[in-house]
Parts: structure tokens; C-alpha cells; sequence
């Protein structure tokens, strides 16, 4: 069975560390949040110029001065810090974040990362995400396995503008964890969700993997 | 020396012409001037490259601009949530250069800082390299960016002195400090206009020499995007 | 995740080694780290290489592990008030790299917000462009500069919450907020340890995530280097 | 006669404009701010990341955490701001300063300044001074006409390792004022101290020079 949006999230609030210092991108990333071990204590990172982010806010707490990358409310804690946009990326580009967790629509198997535009379709920006995953040290992928029409979103090659060239290090999606080699290439299989079967993921992922369950 | 002024339109008299490039702060809907993009569009000035992260949203801040047809070119990290933006941009109507994020508030910060141009791993083997030196260093690929510059920035404060410094508030700090550098004329919208010595000197974001003009912002409606609370639970 | 270390011995256990790269914060003698200095010096690593933009005065601060014999490499812009250093820079047992002051600080701000290579024009037309490429932007020529990074930086600070987050005192912030964001680990002496929640988020001026350990320092002299006071007039 | 030290520290400060951001090189310069006109608004930038730099303190108010980059104990002002010397050093190569005055060893009649070393005889680093030379909109030198042996320290090219090329606006010495055209080279003399003859500037210059006087 295919994990849910929340056990995707739980599974990937499982590479966080005591000590970490983390940006979570905006959608199902955000849900991870809500799964941190209570054992260890992480400090969230908002690239919009905020340390030590706090969960949504009271109603009675709403700040307009106080959001999220995503644009949502949200809260401060007693540790909190503000800084600016140039301090925030010089944060994240001097590689001082342990590891972001962001949505993709396509990933290869070198770690080549694609989410953020389609061409002729959908004209946003990348925003900070090219920023994150030049400077991350670790960068983790939650995401579907397939896309809405079924099709696979791990890929041999994206086929959609690079958001960056060889920067995944792990792929967790609703059916299995990937390991993926950003050096020397190549994607490793190294968790199934439950009753989620090897042949199913053969089947719909688009890249070439072996497999390194234990 | 006197750097207060009576209001935004005073405050940008004589600044603004076709053609001119404008920085204005802000993240999303948070930490813009409310009070300055009124009057730039009441001007009708013209042509104008706009350096801002984002363009507003529906009917609000730099949209406005947009939607009054005075923006040739914007230069941002992100403009989704504005479908004007979207069909002005399909229709050529509008120049559009996206920068990474944090390349564009670095970009900016060089402008302020007297640094030309400079090397980020950001956009390396994507789009953003096109026609960008490359170089190696330390056995590591980059790219090379150019400061940003502009005629005027429009910024908007928590806090100022007479004297020019300043103190943001909260995630409404973002792009205000660094684009208060980079411009030949820095216009301030503050809340508060506080007497000298109010502020304490080591808790001051901007310090007065990056400001020209400030104004006490008439009214500020903050508008939240995304109003995302949670429960208290039950006693 | 305890960032609060007992003493200066404790907090630089494991941390040095002979060849390494250390930065230490400080302008003249003001904003030393004064209680993780001597514990460098009592642990005897030599051959060090110190980035620091003055090498102490007579018998104080740095000017320790240079009567000490243990480095061999200063990375400054001032050395001048040090006879010490002179002698044995002219009898060739010291080396030193000259910066100016500015592309000194911008060195390592640029290796704490990973830009390898900057360009700038301080120094065109002089020694420091020798071995440098060089580049005309806009018609003007500059010069270009790599970033500074260390294995260890040692950074005084006047107050600290448990999480790491920083405040400086006055002048004697200088090189200590950049010299934080550039070393692999980063270890803080403090006047005053505070609880979490004491220190103004909008005012913190070096947030926690760019240190490592954190002292409190057992004692500070902050010695006056050159004392200039001005006469009340009579009443 | 020629101006005292306190004299040319008077006539630099007819340099200053009202609304200026003004960095003092140490030695005479320092002697400028006790000549600021009354009518006038400067504010001065210390580059160890101060702007707002007050008077020598009393003796009760003395700081040792506060000096300037002379390292000379200082006081503060009600509108005074601290900052990092990555800051300061954005502040002065950005062009935020409108004026520097500083003491110099020689000046080329191209601009060019030596004011930090002499080769096997001092040791000490250039410090500020080739960010400031290279990142004020306007340098004025202050300094002696001669050096202590009676020779020329302006000529026509500097003899000791430069500061900065081309950077110099103005050369106020104990005897004249020169203006420096630092982009077609060239020097003019625009005034002479009382008593000071054509001549006696013309001994003792190693540059030639057009004559501007009023």
C-alpha cells in the first residue's frame, strides 16, 4: 500500500538529525515539521530571512510581518533570529544548512533535479529552490512516484529545465526510497512502503536501479 | 540635512522619469511600500524595469504598476500567484529575467558593495548559466554574476530615526536592507518615525548613510496571503 | 544538541592541530578572544596559519602564540605597533600575507556565503593586483579576489543565548560576525551567558547556526591600547 | 609663513559639505573634526564599523570597546550605528562615502598615492587605505609639502609602492593646495598659504604645475 502524504512525511523526518539546521520546501515538505522526534531538536530555516521557525501561529498570534518561503503565517520561538534576504542565501549558499527536503516533478538518476517550471505551461520562478539545492549539504526529494497521468517522474534524463545538475542524495516518494549517487551516478533501492512490491516499482520508475534493500 | 519628508508624494518628487530602473523590497506581500507604489502609479511614469522579487498579487503593490501598464521589464526570483503577470508575460507584453533567489538578493548586495561581479554554484548546469562565464575552483564548477544597480529603491521600514536609521520587523526585513544600498536615491516608508537616540545603536539594520528621503507610511493594510493558524487545544 | 561548554580548555578540546588555519576576531586589541587565545598557546600547535586582521600588541593577544614560535603564517592588514612581528618577519621566520582591510573582511564574508571569487577595486594599479586576474566592468578596471576560509575560528562576543545566537558590543564587533561564518568550526568566548528568549530576534547580530561551542570567558582585561579622553570644561 | 597643522586641518575642513559621510585618515586628518564648520551636518565613518564617530571621551566615559581605526579611545552619538568590517568595507568600496581626507608619504601629479610602506625600512600593512583611496567618491591628501630631509613629495611619479592609482582629488599641504586631475593627469594650483610665494612652491614641488589662482 502506498504511503500517505503524512507517512511520506514521517519517512522523511527520519533523516533529520539532533543539532540540524533545515529548510523545508513548500507542500508535502512542509509536513515534516509535524513529524520531528521528539528526541532531537532541529531548527527549521525560512529562506525568506528567518532561524528557528515556530509552527503556524494562534489565530489570535497572526503577524503579517511573520511568514514562511510558502507565504504562510507562522510563528517565533525564544530562539528565533531575523537577517535579510542576502544573509538568508549567504547562509544557504555557504553551505551552513545540513539538509533540505523538497517537492519535484522529475528526477534523474546522476541526482539532476527539475521543479520548478514547465515550460509553455507554467510560469512562476524558481525562487529559492536552485539556491538550496547548489548549497544544501544534503538534499532529499518527496515526492509522488508517478505523475497524476501515471507516468514516471524518476527518469534516466529530465526532460524538464534543470532546477539543478547532480544535487539529489536521496528520493523518498509514496512507494519507495532511493538512494542516488549525485558523484558517479546511479539510483539504489533501499526501502519499499508496505505491501509495495519490487516489481511495482520496476515497473514505474523510468531509470535503471539496483536493488540495496537490507 | 534634512531627510524627512511630509509625504510619499513629496518624498519622490523630482525622482521619478521613463525608463528608470526601481528596486522595491519586499517578500511576497510582506515588507513592501504601500505608500510609494501608489504614487509612482498615480505618476504614470513609464517603461519601467522593476527589481523585486516578486510583482504583487492580485490588485496589490507592484501589480498595480503592471496592471497600469508601466512595467517594460521585471527582474524577480518569482511571480507565480499573479495570472496578469502570466498573460502579460504570454502576450509579450512584459520582459521577464528570473533570478535564483538568493542570486538576486546577492546581486543586489554587490551593487550596494562596490563588487562587480562574482562567483555562485547557484544555477550551475541549469538555465541560469546560459552565456555566463564558467570557472573552476578548487575542483568545483561556478558561474559568474553582475551587481544590480538602480535609479531609485523604494523601501519599507519598521522603524527610523531622523537621521536615516533604520529597523525592520519580523520576515519584513528581506529585500529592503540590501536594495537600500544599491540605488542612487533610497526613498524609506517607515510606521514610525522615532526621535534621535531611540534606537539602539547596536540593533540598527540599516544605518543612516543608505538614506535619502523617509516618510511616515499613511496607512498600512498588510495584506496576509496565506492565513494559516492552528487550534488551540482544549482546556 | 549542547553548544555550552564548560571552559576555554574544553570548548578548543579536540579542535587543534599542528598546520591548521585558525581566525580570530579582533580589531587592535578590541573584541579578542582573550580566554581561547592562551589555551592555543599552552597546547603548543605550531606551524599555524592565523587570519586575523592585527597580530596583537606587546604581550597581548596573538602577539602570545607569535613570541611562542608558533605560527608561521599571518594573513593581515595591519601589523604595524608589533616589533615582535618585524624582526622576525626581516630574520625570514614568518610569513605574511598582506591584505587590504576591506578585501580582507570581504574574503572571508565570501567564504562563509560560498563565492569563491569576487572582483574589486581596491588594490588595481598596486602590489596586491600582482598574480591577480583583472577585468573591466562598465568601462573600470578591477581586480580578482578569493574567498578565505579556516578550520577553526575563534570569535568574542559580548552575550549569547544557549542556541548560539550572538550579540557584539559596539567596535568590538569588527572581524568576529564574518570570521563565524567561515571557519569549519566555530568556537565563542562570551561576557554573559543568557537564557533562551533574553536576546531581541530583530537585534541578534550573528545567529546560532554558525556556532559551534561557546564559553564563557573566566575573565577580560580589554586592554586600552591608545587611551584619548577630552577635558570636561570648568564649570 | 606656512600653516600650522592646525591651519591645514581648518582648510581641509572647507572640503566638507553639509550632509557628508566622512572617513579621517589617522595623524592630521583626525585634526579635521575639530574644525567642522557650525552651519554644516557631517557624519563620520570609522572604518572598524562605526558611523556616527563622537568626540575623544571624558575620562569616566572612556570604552574599551569603543575606538576608532586609529585605535584612539572614542565616544558615541545619539544617532550612532556598529557594524561588522565586512559592512563598514561594503559601505566604503559601494561609494556610500562622500569624502576622505589622509595623510601621504608622496602624491603623483596623475593622482597616484603612496602612503603605506617603505621597502625595507617599515613594516606595518596598509590597513583601510586602499579600500578607502578606491571606494570614496572624493580623497583629499593632507600632509607636509616636503618630507623631514626637505625633499619634494609631490612629483611627477610616486617613487615608493602605491596605495592607489589615479585616485587622488586634492593635495592640501602646509604651503598650497593642488587640485589633482586624476583621470587627464596634471596638477593646478588653486591657492597658496599667507606669506608663501609662487616661487617657493615651485622649489620645492617635484611636479609640474599650471598656475589657478583666482
Amino acid at each position: 500500500m502506498a504511503w500517505t502524504r503524512d507517512q511520506m512525511a514521517a519517512r522523511a523526518a527520519l533523516e533529520l538529525r539532533d543539532g540540524y539546521y533545515v529548510n523545508l520546501g513548500i507542500g508535502i515538505p512542509t509536513l515534516v515539521a509535524n513529524h520531528i522526534p521528539p528526541d532531537i531538536h532541529v531548527v527549521l530555516q525560512s529562506e525568506n530571512g528567518m532561524l528557528g521557525m515556530g509552527p503556524f501561529p494562534y489565530e489570535d498570534e497572526v503577524d503579517p510581518d511573520l511568514i514562511n518561503a510558502g507565504k504562510q503565517t507562522i510563528s517565533e520561538l525564544p530562539t528565533s533570529s531575523y537577517f535579510s534576504s542576502a544573509e538568508s542565501f549567504a547562509m544557504i549558499r555557504g553551505g551552513h544548512i545540513d539538509l533540505t527536503i523538497l517537492g519535484a516533478m522529475e528526477v534523474a538518476a546522476n541526482g539532476d533535479l527539475a521543479n520548478w517550471t514547465i515550460p509553455g505551461k507554467m510560469l512562476k520562478g524558481m525562487g529559492g529552490a536552485m539556491d538550496l539545492v547548489a548549497g544544501v549539504k544534503r538534499v532529499v526529494v518527496l515526492m509522488d512516484h508517478v505523475s497524476k497521468s501515471g507516468q514516471p517522474k524518476i527518469l534516466e534524463q529530465c526532460t524538464l529545465p534543470l532546477t539543478g545538475a547532480q544535487v539529489v542524495d536521496l528520493i523518498i516518494t509514496d512507494l519507495c526510497v532511493f538512494e542516488c549517487d549525485k558523484n558517479s551516478g546511479g539510483l539504489a533501492l533501499v526501502e519499499l512502503a508496505s505491501d509495495v512490491t519490487f516489481a511495482q516499482i520496476a515497473t514505474s520508475t523510468g531509470a535503471a536501479f539496483r536493488d540495496a534493500r537490507p | 540635512m534634512n531627510k524627512v519628508f511630509p509625504d510619499a508624494n513629496a518624498a519622490l518628487k523630482g525622482l521619478l522619469a521613463d525608463g528608470m530602473t526601481i528596486m522595491s523590497g519586499g517578500f511576497g506581500l510582506v515588507g513592501n511600500p504601500e505608500n510609494l507604489i501608489p504614487v509612482i502609479r498615480e505618476s504614470g511614469v513609464k517603461d519601467l524595469t522593476i527589481i523585486s522579487n516578486n510583482c504583487g498579487a492580485d490588485g496589490f503593490g507592484l501589480y498595480t504598476l503592471l496592471a497600469n501598464g508601466q512595467i517594460r521589464k521585471m527582474v524577480s526570483s518569482y511571480v507565480g500567484d499573479n495570472q496578469l503577470f502570466e498573460q502579460l508575460y504570454l502576450e509579450g507584453k512584459l520582459e521577464l529575467e528570473l533570478n535564483p533567489q538568493g542570486t538576486l538578493a546577492e546581486r543586489i548586495r554587490a551593487g550596494g558593495a562596490g563588487i562587480p561581479a562574482f562567483y555562485t554554484r547557484t544555477g550551475v548546469g541549469t538555465f541560469v548559466q546560459d552565456g555566463k562565464p564558467i570557472e573552476s575552483f578548487e575542483g568545483v564548477t561556478y558561474l559568474r554574476e553582475t551587481w544590480l544597480k538602480a535609479d531609485l529603491a523604494i523601501v519599507k521600514a519598521w522603524k527610523a530615526d531622523p537621521a536615516g536609521n533604520l529597523m525592520f520587523r519580523k520576515t519584513a526585513r528581506n529585500f529592503n536592507p540590501v536594495m537600500a544600498t544599491a540605488a542612487r536615491t533610497t526613498v524609506v516608508e517607515v510606521e514610525e518615525l522615532v526621535a534621535e537616540g531611540a534606537l539602539d545603536p547596536e540593533s540598527i539594520h540599516t544605518p543612516g548613510i543608505y538614506v535619502d528621503r523617509i516618510i511616515v507610511g499613511a496607512q498600512y493594510e498588510k495584506r496576509i496571503e496565506k492565513r494559516t493558524v492552528r487550534q488551540r487545544e482544549a482546556a
